[in-house]
Parts: C-alpha cells; structure tokens; sequence
C-alpha cells in the first residue's frame, strides 16, 4: 500500500458530485502535482485529505492507516490554503512560529527556525508586520513558510506560489523542493502553471471534473497524453483530426485513431531524419512569449500552433511562408474521449 | 460531524447546566404554577381563560408589544447609525466614547425615571423652559403617558444597541465598500445593497434581544407611570408583589404568555432574515 | 445559622416574657423584611432591641407580597423571623400557615379589629389618609374632599392597581362621598370626576417626586406625609386629616413560622408594643396601636391632633373590603384611567 | 470625514440624548432646591458630604463590584466558547441558544426569585451563588449577542483549520486565534454585563436581601430620604464606573495587545 | 499630455518608502503591464490610482484633469482587487450585475450584459452560486467579469488571472484584449506571468522598490534589458561579468562594460552565421519545462542556462558534453546597477 492512499473518494456539495469515485496513491517523499482546470475539484480534494471536509464516501490511508476520521491535528499534515488563512492578529514571524509552538518546540529552537524560513521566503525586515499590511505575494510567502516550518510529514500546497513573480516563484521552487527531500515529505502541490508542475514534480495527477484522468511523470504526461483533454490542458498541442492529419501531411502513415495530438515545439525547420515530413504554411499570427516566439499557421486551412526559440534575429512576419519538417513518431493517437 | 464533538461538549455542557439550573428550572416552577389553583393548588386552566376572557389582560399585551416595537425600532435604527460613526473614529476615541455609552447602560429603573423626570416632568427642566418661552406642550406631551415612557424605553435600548451591534461592523470588509464604490455605488448604495445585508442578521438579533428586553422592562415603566399604563409587566408585577392580594398563579400565567410573545417574534425575525439573505443556507 | 431548627408547633402562649429575652438573647439576632430604618422609624427599635437584648439586626426591605413568597418559598430555610405587612396580608398569612402566632403582654390593649384572635398578626401602629399640599404650587391647602373637589390643581393617589395606600384613598373617597367597603362605586366616582377635568395625577406621591415639586396635593397615610414633610421642608408642606372621612389602616407583624430566632421574633413584637415601642413608631409619625400607651412628649410632638381624626375609620367588613379591593383595578382602569389619556 | 452624513448626525443627536438625563442627574444631585425654577436655586455639595459620610456607601460598592465583576468573569468563562463552539460548529443550536436568550426575559424577576428559592432553599447552597447564578443566565443575552456579532466578523472557521492543521488542539485554537481576534467584542459585552449587573435589583433583594447590601439595596434605601442624595449616589457611581471600566478597558487592551484590525 | 499620467507620486506606510517618486504616463487605449517582483508596490500604486489610498505627494491626470482629489466613484475606473473583494450577500450574477444596477442601466440590457459575460468567463451553471460555494479561480473569474461589464474608461487589473490554469487564462487573455481594443479602455494589468505581459501588452513597465526602473514594448523590454534587475526579472538571463564573458568565449570582442547578459534560448546547436562564436560545455543539469528544456551547463567553470526546444527525441543527459554557437549580438551589455 502507498503511503498516501485514497480510494473511491466522493463528494458532493448540492447535489453537485465535486469529486466522483477519486483514486489516488502517493509513495512516500514522493512530490505529486494535481494539475486540472479552475473548478475541477483540487482544493476540495486537499481539504478531504487533511480531514477539514469529510467525504461523503471513501476512505483514506495515511502510512496505511485509515485516517478518514481521524481529526486534522493528528494527522501531521500542513497545509498552504489557496486563500491563505493567516492569523490576522498576529505577526509575520508569530504566524509562522505559531504551529511551533503547538508542537511544543523549545523556544529558542522556535526562534532560529522562524528566522531560517523568514530568510527564505525573502521576507526579512517584515518579521513585526500584521498579515494586512503585507503585498499579496507577501502573504502567501508567510503562507507557505508556516507550513514547512513544521516539518509536517504530508505537505499539502493549494496553489502556494500564485502570486510571485517568476524570479522568487522558481528560487522557491527550488528551496521546496529541496526541503522537500531533505526531510523526505510526502507532498501534494496544486497548481496552475505547468512548467512548475513539469519543473518539481516526481509524478503529475491530471484531474477533470472529480476524477484522475492521467497520470504519470511529467515527461510521460507531456510527451503522452492520453486523450485530448490531457493533450490539450498540459502545452499547446494541436489536436488534429484523422481528416485534418491528413489534409495537412498527406503522406504520413498515421495509425488508426479519430484524434491526434502534435505538440507545438516538434516542429523544425531543418530536416533531421529521413523520415521527417516537410510541411508549408502561411504564417496567420506571431506571439512572443519570452524566449519562445509563437506562430500560428494554416497549413492547408487547416490552423497549426508552431513554437521557436525567440532567437534575435527578427521574427517571420504575418503572410510570409514557412517550411517546416515532422518527425511521424511525434504524431500522437489519443484514445481516450475528451474525459 | 463525529469529530467536533469534543470540544463541543467541553463547551456546552457547562453552558447547559447554567440554563438548566438558573433558567429552566424557575421557568418550569412558573408553567407550574401557571396551571395552579388559587389556594388548593390543584390543575386549573382556568387563569389562561381567564386572560383570554379579559380585554384588560390584552390590552397588556397589546400596549407591551406597541410601545416595545417602537422603542426597539428607534432604539436600532439610530444606533445602527451610530455605531456606524463609531466604527469610523480613530481607535483610542472608539473605546472611549464606548465606555461612555456603557455607563449609560448603568441608568436604568428608578434613577432614570427620576432623571426624566428632573428633565421632562410637571416642573422639569424643558417643560418649564418651555412655559417661559410661552410653549406649552403641556397639552400635547405629558412624561406620564405612552409616549413619556417610549422616550425612556428608547433612553435604555440606545446604549444596548451600540454596545452590541459595535463588533458587528469588522464585518464589513472595507475592501467591499472600495469595490462597490469603484462600481459607482454610492455609500448609501452599498449600504443597502451590501452593508446592511451581510450586518442584517447580527442586526435582527440585536434587536429580538432589545424587543425581548423592552417587553420586560418593569422597573423604569413601573417608576415612571406605575400601573397607570397597562403593560404586561406591570400587571404581573402588580400579581405578584403588591401590597395588595397577590395572585402569583395568574401572574405566572400571564409570564407564560409573555415568553410565548416572545418565542413568537423569535420565528417572525428569522423568517424575516430568511427572506432577504437567501444566502443563509 | 446553627442555631437549633425552630418547631413549627412551638407553643408561644407556654412561654413567659423571661423564658422569651432569655432564648431571644442566646438567638443574638433577628431578621426582618419589610421594616426598613426608615420606615415608621424602625430603625430605632431596631436600635434599641440590639442595646438592651444583645440583638443584631438586619432588614430587606420588599412589599407585602414579596414577604409571603418569601416566607412560603424558603420554608425551613427561612432567612426573615419578622415582617411587617398591611393588614389585607394578616388574614392572608395565617389562611397559608405562614406564621407563627404569639400574643404579646399588652395582647388586651389592642382593639379587636386590629389584632388575630390566636395572636398570628396583629397592627404595631396605624396610618390614616391624609392630604399633603406643597404649598409652593397650590395657595389653600385642602382640607376636606368638597376642597378636593372644588380646587384646580392635581392631585395624586399612587397606583391603585398595586400599592394599598392608593386603594384605601379610594375608600375613604368612598367612605365621604356614602359609599364603604361593599359599595366603592361613589370613590371611584369622584376620581373619575377629577380625571375628566386633567386633576388626577399619574405620579407616585414618593419622596422625590415631592421634593421635585412633582406633585401638587397627594393622598397618602399620614405618617408618610408627616415624614415627607419633615424630610423634605417643614415649611413647604400642609398635612391635613381629611374633615368629612377617612380611613384607618394599619401595618401587622408576622412572626415568620419557620424563623430561626423566633424568640428574637417574639421579643421584637413585644418590644414594637410596649410603650417605648410605640414612642419610636410615634416619632416615625405613625400613630401607635394601643390607645393607652404611653408616650413620650417629644413623640407625640411629631403627631397630628387627635382631634383631626375623628372621622377616620377602620375598615368595617374586612372580607368585604377584600373582594372589593379585587375588582378595583379593573374598576379604576376602566372608569377612572381612561380619562386620563 | 468632511460632510456631516447621517451617521455623523444619529451619532450627535444619539450621544445628546443619553448624556442629558445624566446632566440632570448631575444637577440635582448638586442644587439645593429645584422644584418650580427651570434651574436650581443654588447650588451645594452638602447632598455629597453627606453622602460620603456615611461608610454603608462605599460597603455597598464594594459588594455590587465585587458581585458583578466575579459573575461577568464567570459569564465570560461559560457562554463565550460555548457561544463560539455552537456557531461555529452546531448552528443548528442556535435556534435553541436564541429561545433561551429569549426567555431571559419571559421570567420576571419575581417570579424567578420565588421560582429559586423553592428549589434551592434547604439545599445548603448560599443563596448568594443562587444569584449569582441566575445572574449568569441574566447575562445569556448579552454575551451571546456580542460574541455572535463579532464571529460574524470573522473568518472563525478558516482560522480554526489552519491552526488546527499547524497542530493546535481546537481549545489552543480558539484561545490563541479566535479569542484576541473577538476580543473587543467581548469586552464590549463584558462591560455592558457588568453595568446590568451593577443596576439590579430585584432579584439580589429577594434572594439574599440586606445581609448583602449592594449598591442598588442602598440607592433603594436612600430614595425614600432624599432625591438629592439619591442623586449624589448615582453621580458618584457613574464616576466610579467610568474610573474602573476605563481602567479594565485599558489593562485589558494591553494585555491582548495588538493593533487593531482596521 | 498622455491619457492617464502619474507625477512624483511617493507613498509612505510606518516609515517605509513604498512608492518613491514614481512617473507613468499610459496614452489612451493602450493596455499596459506592470511587472515587478513581489512586494514592490504594484497593489499600492493601483490602489492610488483609482483613488481609494491617498497618495503622500504627486499628482494625478487622466484625461488631461487633475484628479487627485476627485472620489473613486467619480473617475470611471474599473478595478479587479488582488483579493477579489467579492460582494458575499451576492450571487455570481448578482455581483456581476451590481456595477450595471448602479449605473442605471435598463433591466433587460443588464440581464443580457451579464449573461454574456457570465458565459465569456465561463461560469455558465455557477449563476447562483453564492461566492463561497466557488473555487479559488472561479471567484476570481467573477471579479474580472465584474469590473469588465460596467466598460470603465480605465481599467486596473490587479493579478486578475493568477488563480487559473493556462487553459482558461490564455482564452481569457484573449477575451479581454478583444475586449479591451473594442472599447479603446485603457488599461493597466499587474501581473507576475511574464509570458502573459508579453503576449497581452503595448508597453511594460518594470517596477523595482517603489520606482518604474524601464519601460518600452515587450519586446524591447524581453531583448535589451538596461540593468541587471530587469535582465534577471524578465526571462532567465545569464547575467555574466566581463570576467567571466572572458572566460566561456575568449574570441569575442565585447563592449566595455562590467556586466554582460546573454538570454538562454540565443545559445543554438547549429552555426547559423559566419561571425557565431563556438563554445563547449558539461551538461550539471536538465530540467524539462514543457515546450522547453533547460540545460544547465559549465562552460569554463562557468553556470550557463541553455534553452532548447523540448523535442520528440530524449533530451541529453547530465555529464554529457554540449556544443553550441553564439551570435555575439545576442550578448547585451549592461549599463545600470540592479536599481
Ligand atoms: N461550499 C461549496 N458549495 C457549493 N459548491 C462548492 C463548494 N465548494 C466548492 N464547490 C464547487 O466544487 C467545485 C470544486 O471546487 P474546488 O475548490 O475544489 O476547485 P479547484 O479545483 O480548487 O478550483 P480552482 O483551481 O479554481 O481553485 C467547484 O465547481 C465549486 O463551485
Ligand atoms: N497597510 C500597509 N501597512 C504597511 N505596509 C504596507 C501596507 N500595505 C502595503 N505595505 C507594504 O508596501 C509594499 C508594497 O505593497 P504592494 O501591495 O503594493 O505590493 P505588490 O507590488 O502589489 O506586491 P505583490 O506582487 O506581492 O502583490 C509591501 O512591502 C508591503 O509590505
Ligand atoms: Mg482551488
Ligand atoms: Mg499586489
């Protein structure tokens, strides 16, 4: 048995099934991500976990003991709620030592700690600051701080690092991560932003409308999605169908299948292989998104998302024409429905 | 929900014990005694048809609920203001006008009857003031009459209503009020739409709390008008602990009536509240 | 309270006055209700009882009614040994076996109207309605009910539905006007009357209120009025027994039958009726009980004139008296407050 | 605030209105004579003197604070978390809290005294604890209120959880969250329960009586020798309070220091 | 005069210089980003300019009027709160429709405005829904939807997509430009998502400690980068001393200045022209970010990060040796202190 372990979880608020017959299994120190659309489930599924909600069925095992009842205290859990929930009466260095101090830690102990995770989240020189007068980055730093300062065995992150820019969101990432695996917890991070699933997770839970419908590492989830759901909310796939394949390779060999996925980047604009498939377009559309510039071409009316690195020259423009080459194998059949 | 259990009992079981033994236990005696022969102290209904057959007993009650509505509706509207102005003051001023407020809430019964009196009497202070200035409201205004006594129900519902409706506005967050603001509402917009909806249900306790309250009152009314005016209270209180023949029964019976008023205007409240914040599952 | 549990069948009449001082003085205490310092000037008997027997003393003050809920609620427990109530309440008491009976010495002294026949109440003074003017707000005090009537100023009575004092004001407005104790209509009458015409008064004739010049002409027992006056200003008030009638009541003690000194109980009794009793009560201007005691000049000095009371009356047919004082309320809300507002 | 709003307005004609009764309490308690002037005679402290002379005054004080301090606390103690566990954790009872705040009232004091004395007399309890008790559910309405109002404000249930997840047990919880957070509210009540408590009367007359003179037992006694004094006793006792709720005002705040949510 | 324009704005909380002297200037109809690391004063200087704080000096002008003194209500501005400050007595269509109800608008308009916008932000079966009964992003999906109906003139954006997956906040992106061109609002968008700023901006203003430390359009912004700070917060540069440029491509004749940035993406596998320079490198790293992968290398003892494509074939591993070419104009010498 995993060391956190649910089966047929179910939910329902109003008559509304939030999470239907949910399974889900997490090894121990591993660091799972829960990726899914706005509304999909993810904070119900994270509160159910650390016994704020109780299921309406279901069971769920902690170091393979059933702790659906068992009361969120004893569960040494800790948690970043998506909306904070800081203690508006105390300071920035009282909230974080605050869950210390329940555990009993010796005082001096409390205060080095305190200290140690006020510099990583960058908060130095906030430490006498009530929760209202910090930035809304700010708090969510504090947030995340008074979570891991406990060392908590299952770590449970609702969106921790929503509203940090990219600089101190990847350095946080980082310090998680190692944290994560310096004391080897256990951890369930929700997030939005797939580069950082991809960039810290051992393995990625996709979820849509209560339930898991994928799940693997980040590599195998992005380089396989399973069906057009997954293919379409992980990356920019195009997902094409069998009809529009062939309008715009005619020559490829495509397996049979209704859908297929093509990932954006797989795109090149020299020949590699011998199988590769030449490909001509117009460009309709050109984004840059930082270090990648996007285009969006028609490649035979049919509309393709294709991505470069952003290199300095400058980019195509709008009407010009492009060549490109497909290597077949990153012509992906999805099976599954849209899930 | 098995869990909340614990700490529930640890609360409340010292909490019900007190009502058990300082509040259920009296009333019992009193739906006891209600049901209580005069004198041989056998099963009777016959003091509640004895109130029903008597328009006098009604009348009570009809005076009560009157003069307790409307003290209790000035008494919350004007506080609902002014603890809004409270709220905005700089926070040392806020503790102090409240303490201010506070020991006015020790005035009550015979003093502040007296008080008025001193004010609005025969020879009060206004009352002769205005004599000089050639008024004479003496005709239209008397101390002794419903609407004297309004004003001092009004005099201890005011302090109540501050002291208890004050912690009610940290609820409003102010970053709703800049919101609804910046959507073009103004502050009475929002207090309408918003302010007072979400302060509605503090603000309908607070005021079953001063109905229930001014239903009660005995001392002040009593102080001011005696028995003159026909209230509730005053009649049981004149059952029940005159110089003349005590009928503690009826009286009782009549204080079984008065708390199922006030169960009765319990309901209607949160029926009320029900209506307008639907959101209240 | 240690003290030994009071047997309620104690036989008083068994026991002699030294029996009495002696227990009373190993009891070394008495508690009253209804008998404030105040009040008829109690608070020198009290006085004197702790100087020569050793008592300690303290007093709750409450209404009548309060007195026998209290006696019949506590039982046993009993934490009052004496009250003091109006004379309605007597009869009352000892119908709910609330009392314990004891004749004092001066037991033959006391006219039969104002004593129980097993010693279970008896009255340590009376009160008769007077008239008290301030004479800042009317000219010519009234002296009689036709003054009353005639004059223009308002006058207060107190709460009918409640207080005894107003009830009897009704009954001597009945006694002059033909009517008595089975006949109050010509009392209630003559309120009415001053009631159309904006004369009654709804303030309580109460001691601040005189003082705040509230109240122009009340009708209350006359040593409330003769206290009031002198507290207040001697000068500022007119007393006056009414000239065509009034009535005499007066105030009973009752030996509580579950008192824990009731001893103390018995010799406070005896001491209110003995003649310094009844000098104290005289210097609280209430007139004392037994005709023949003898007081002291400076407490009859605080009394009005014999001569004023010789129309004043007792209540004939106490029983009588009690079914009407029932229905007043309802009669003077009615008949006599609708005019009011 | 730069326009006079209806607040502003209310707040002005609701401070006047409670201050003048209390001036005229002021006043009378200092005239020598005011019964058919619009103002007093004159004016003297002799009401006050003689007041102060008699030491039955402060004894009476000292019993009413002490009585109603002690209650409040034990009120405090008692409804507050239940209050708080009820809200936030059963609100299906607070129908039932809300009958009960409401037949605080139903029961007239005499009645409850009566009511009391017959169950509890012979029981060997003083009957100063009976007051006390009945005090107790005197003040139901109160604290309830104030305390509902101010969780009203607050995101109690939230708060609960992450402290709970941070390992505290619920009462820690409560105590170290919850409490200062509702604290002014509290207080607020706390005072207000005090102050009822200081004015009453009826009950503590019938059940414990003169071998227990509160404040209220000798304003009573007073009335009937004199309006003034009567007066002085008042003032005296408004200023008294004022000193004392100002002074547990002030300890108080320190001692849940923070500042103030805005 | 340009259409929204800030003077000498400074703002002080406890002592502490939020906003220091600041200057903007937004012409109408432009949508403009302000990016800025966590705690800078992004929320504050929102919050002055639609007149809900004070500012402590500086003057405001939009549409050519002095508006500093003028009441929030009375500037026609729109505002998405940080903390969404959703109205809770109210339901989802309720709050939507609550700007529109204020402003007079007839009932039927009112009903169809917020039915649209209900379906644009998707949110189509949440209409009665009370704010509680809603997931972290689909409350905020309610406060955009709030301030976009009522089309104020300026429009303040405040992290208004943080809390929602790529998904759904690329469409939203989209939405709300069309939006926004169409009823020429002119609009300010703090966002951490620098991909967002430069998929949705005219102009970026970069913010650091209360100061704009430059502006200019996304992509000048994204490739010459004046400081450090900006090199750094913008993308992943590699921020490299002149010693250190030395040290990984001793040929190339550089600029004289201390600090040199080189973007990760610029690095290629192949020469693409005469003048690119050839450097070598061990693989410390790789991390798969999605559409990218990011190498970190050592080139001459030197950390590099190194962005290609995520492509079909299995990314080269940790240890291995990498050969790459850089064009010299890719390294851009820097000429502020990190500001
Ligand atoms: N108390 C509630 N009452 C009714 N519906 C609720 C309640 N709480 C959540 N829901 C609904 O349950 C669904 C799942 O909510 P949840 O908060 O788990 O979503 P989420 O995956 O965390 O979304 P997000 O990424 O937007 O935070 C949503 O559709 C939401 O509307
Ligand atoms: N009321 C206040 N009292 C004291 N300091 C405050 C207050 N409000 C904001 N600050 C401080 O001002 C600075 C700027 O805050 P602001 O909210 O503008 O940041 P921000 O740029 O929006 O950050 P974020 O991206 O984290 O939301 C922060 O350091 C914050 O701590
Ligand atoms: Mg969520
Ligand atoms: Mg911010």
């Amino acid at each position: 048995m995993s060391y956190v372990q649910i089966e047929h979880l179910s939910k329902t608020f109003h008559g509304q099934n939030v999470l239907k017959q949910l399974e889900l299994a997490i090894e121990k120190g591993e660091l799972v991500t829960l990726l899914g659309p706005s509304g999909c489930g993810k904070s119900t599924l994270l509160r159910i976990l650390s016994g704020l909600t109780a299921p309406d069925t279901g069971t769920i095992y902690i170091d393979g003991k059933d702790v659906t009842d068992v009361s969120p205290k004893n569960r040494e859990i800790g948690m970043v709620f998506q909306s904070y929930a800081l203690f508006p009466n105390l300071t920035v260095s009282q909230n974080i030592a605050f869950g210390l101090e329940m555990n009993k830690i010796p005082k001096a102990d409390i205060r080095q700690r305190v200290q140690e995770m006020i510099e990583l989240v960058g908060l130095t020189g906030k430490e006498q600051n009530y929760p209202r007068e910090l930035s809304g980055g700010q708090q969510q730093r504090v947030a995340l701080a008074r979570s891991l300062v406990t060392r908590p065995k299952v770590l449970l992150l609702d969106e921790p690092l929503s509203a940090l820019d990219a600089q101190i969101r990847k350095n946080l990432q980082k310090q998680l991560r190692t944290i994560q695996r310096e004391l080897n917890m256990t951890t369930v991070l929700v997030t939005h932003d797939q580069e950082e699933a991809m960039a810290v997770s051992d393995r990625i839970y996709i979820m849509n409308g209560g339930r898991i419908v994928q799940h693997g590492s980040p590599h195998e989830i992005y380089t396989q999605p399973r069906s057009e759901f997954v293919a379409r909310f992980i990356g920019n796939y195009n997902v094409l169908t069998a009809e529009q394949l062939n309008r715009i390779a005619p020559d490829l060999a495509a397996p049979a299948a209704e859908r297929f996925a093509i990932r954006p980047e797989t795109f090149r604009e020299q020949r590699m292989a011998a199988e590769d498939i030449r490909l001509t377009g117009n460009i309709a559309h050109v984004t840059m998104l930082g270090n990648v510039t996007r285009y969006e071409l028609n490649i035979g009316e049919v509309p393709v998302l294709v991505d470069s690195l952003h290199l300095s020259y400058e980019p195509e423009q709008a009407g010009a024409t492009k060549t490109l080459y497909l290597c077949p194998k990153d012509v992906i059949p999805l099976y599954d429905t849209i899930a | 929900m098995k869990r909340f259990v614990s700490m529930l009992l640890v609360t409340t079981i010292p909490f019900f014990a007190m009502i058990a033994l300082f509040l259920l236990v009296p009333l019992l005696s009193m739906i006891g005694g209600s049901f209580q022969a005069e004198g041989d102290g056998g099963f009777t209904f016959s003091h509640y048809r004895e109130i029903f057959a008597n328009p006098y007993y009604l009348q009570a009650f009809e005076n009560s609920v009157l003069i307790s509505l409307l003290s209790s509706l000035i008494g919350i509207v004007a506080a609902v203001f002014a603890t809004y102005a409270i709220t905005r003051f700089p926070q040392s001023l806020q503790q102090r006008v409240l303490v201010i407020t506070n020991l006015t809430s020790n005035f009550a019964g015979i003093p502040l009857a007296f008080a008025f009196i001193v004010l609005l009497g025969n020879s009060g202070l206004f009352v002769l003031l205005a004599k000089q200035l050639g008024i004479d409201f003496g005709q239209s205004f008397t101390l002794y009459s419903w609407s004297g006594l309004t004003l001092v129900y009004i005099y201890f519902q005011l302090p109540l209503a501050v002291m208890l409706l004050y912690p009610l506005y940290h609820a409003i967050q102010k970053q709703w009020m800049e919101a609804a603001e910046l959507l073009g509402a103004s502050p009475w917009n929002f207090w309408l739409r918003i302010g007072f909806p979400v302060l509605l249900p503090g603000i309908v306790g607070t005021f079953s709390i001063l109905f229930a309250n001014a239903m009660g009152a005995y001392a002040s009314a009593y102080a001011l008008t005696g028995s003159n005016y026909n209230l509730v209270p005053i009649r049981i209180g004149a059952l029940v602990s005159g110089d003349i023949f005590a009928r503690p029964e009826l009286g009782s019976a009549l204080a079984v009536l008065l708390g199922l008023t006030l169960a009765a205007a319990l309901l209607v409240n949160e029926w009320l509240t029900r209506k307008i914040r639907r959101d209240l599952s | 309270a240690t003290e030994t549990k009071s047997d309620a069948t104690l036989d008083t009449s068994q026991l002699t006055l030294e029996q009495i001082v002696e227990k009373a003085k190993q009891e070394g205490e008495v508690n009253s209700v209804g008998m404030p310092d105040t009040w008829a000037n109690w608070g020198e008997t009290w006085g004197n009882l702790q100087k020569e027997y050793g008592l300690k003393h303290t007093d709750t003050d409450m209404s009548s009614a309060e007195e026998l809920a209290k006696f019949e609620a506590e039982k046993e427990d009993a934490t009052a040994d004496i009250g003091d109530v109006g004379i309605a309440f007597g009869p009352l008491a000892k119908q709910k076996g609330l009392t314990l009976p004891y004749k004092t010495s001066y037991w033959n002294d006391i006219p039969d109207w104002a004593k129980d026949d097993e010693g279970h109440w008896v009255l340590g003074y009376t009160g008769t309605l007077a008239f008290l003017t301030d004479k800042t707000k009317v000219q010519n005090p009234p002296k009689s009910w036709a003054d009353l009537k005639s004059g223009s100023y308002k006058i207060a009575i107190g709460d009918v539905m409640k207080a005894n004092q107003a009830q009897f004001a009704v009954l001597a407005a009945a006694y002059a006007h033909g009517g008595d104790e089975k006949n109050i209509q010509p009392g209630v009458d003559f309120f009415a009357d001053l009631a159309k015409n904006k004369r009654l008064s709804t303030s309580d004739p109460s001691l601040a209120n005189l003082e705040k010049g509230e109240i122009e002409v009340a009708i209350v027992w006359d040593f409330n009025a003769l206290g009031y006056r002198d507290k207040i200003d001697k000068n500022r008030f007119d007393v006056i027994i009414p000239e065509e009638a009034s009535v005499s009541s007066g105030y009973a003690t009752l030996i509580n039958k579950y008192a824990k000194h009731p001893h103390a109980a018995m010799l406070a009794r005896e001491y209110i009726l003995s003649d310094a009793g009844q000098s104290n009560l005289a210097r609280g201007y209430a007139r004392p009980i037994r005709a023949n005691a003898k007081l002291d000049e400076s407490a009859k000095a605080k009394l009005l004139p014999e001569e004023m009371y010789k129309n004043a009356r007792p209540v004939g047919d106490l029983n009588a008296w009690e079914e009407t004082a029932k229905k007043l309320p309802q009669l003077w809300q009615e008949q006599v407050l609708i005019h009011v507002r | 605030m730069k326009r006079i709003g209806l607040p502003s307005l209310s707040f002005a004609l609701v401070m006047l209105y409670l201050f003048l009764p209390v001036a005229a309490t002021v006043l009378y308690s200092l005239a020598t004579e005011w019964n058919s002037t619009v103002l007093p005679e004159g004016l003297t402290g002799k009401w006050f003197a003689e007041l102060y002379g008699d030491p039955r005054f402060l004894q009476a004080f000292g019993r009413s604070f002490l009585l109603s301090s002690l209650t409040t606390v034990a009120a405090v103690v008692i409804i507050v978390p239940a209050v708080f566990s009820i809200v936030v954790y059963a609100p299906r009872l607070e129908r039932l809290v809300q009958l009960f705040v409401m037949l605080t009232y139903a029961v007239p004091g005499v009645i409850m005294a009566v009511g009391l004395i017959r169950t509890y007399s012979g029981s060997g309890i003083p009957m100063i604890f009976i007051t006390a008790g009945a005090y107790l559910v005197g003040l139901l309405p109160y604290l309830y209120q104030g305390t509902r109002n101010s969780l009203l404000a607050l995101q109690a249930r939230s708060l609960m959880e992450a402290a709970e997840l941070l390992g505290a047990s619920r009462w820690q919880a409560f105590v170290r969250i919850i409490v200062p957070n509702i604290m002014s509210g509290i207080l607020v009540s706390a005072l207000l329960s005090f102050s009822i408590l200081f004015g009453e009367f009826v009950l503590i007359n019938i059940l414990v009586g003169g071998r227990f003179e509160t404040l209220q037992l000798y304003l009573y006694a007073k009335l009937s020798t004199s309006g003034h004094i009567a007066s002085a006793i008042t003032v005296t006792y408004f200023a008294l309070m004022a000193v004392i709720t100002g002074l547990i005002v002030k300890f108080t705040r320190r001692s849940f220091a923070r500042k103030e949510v805005s």
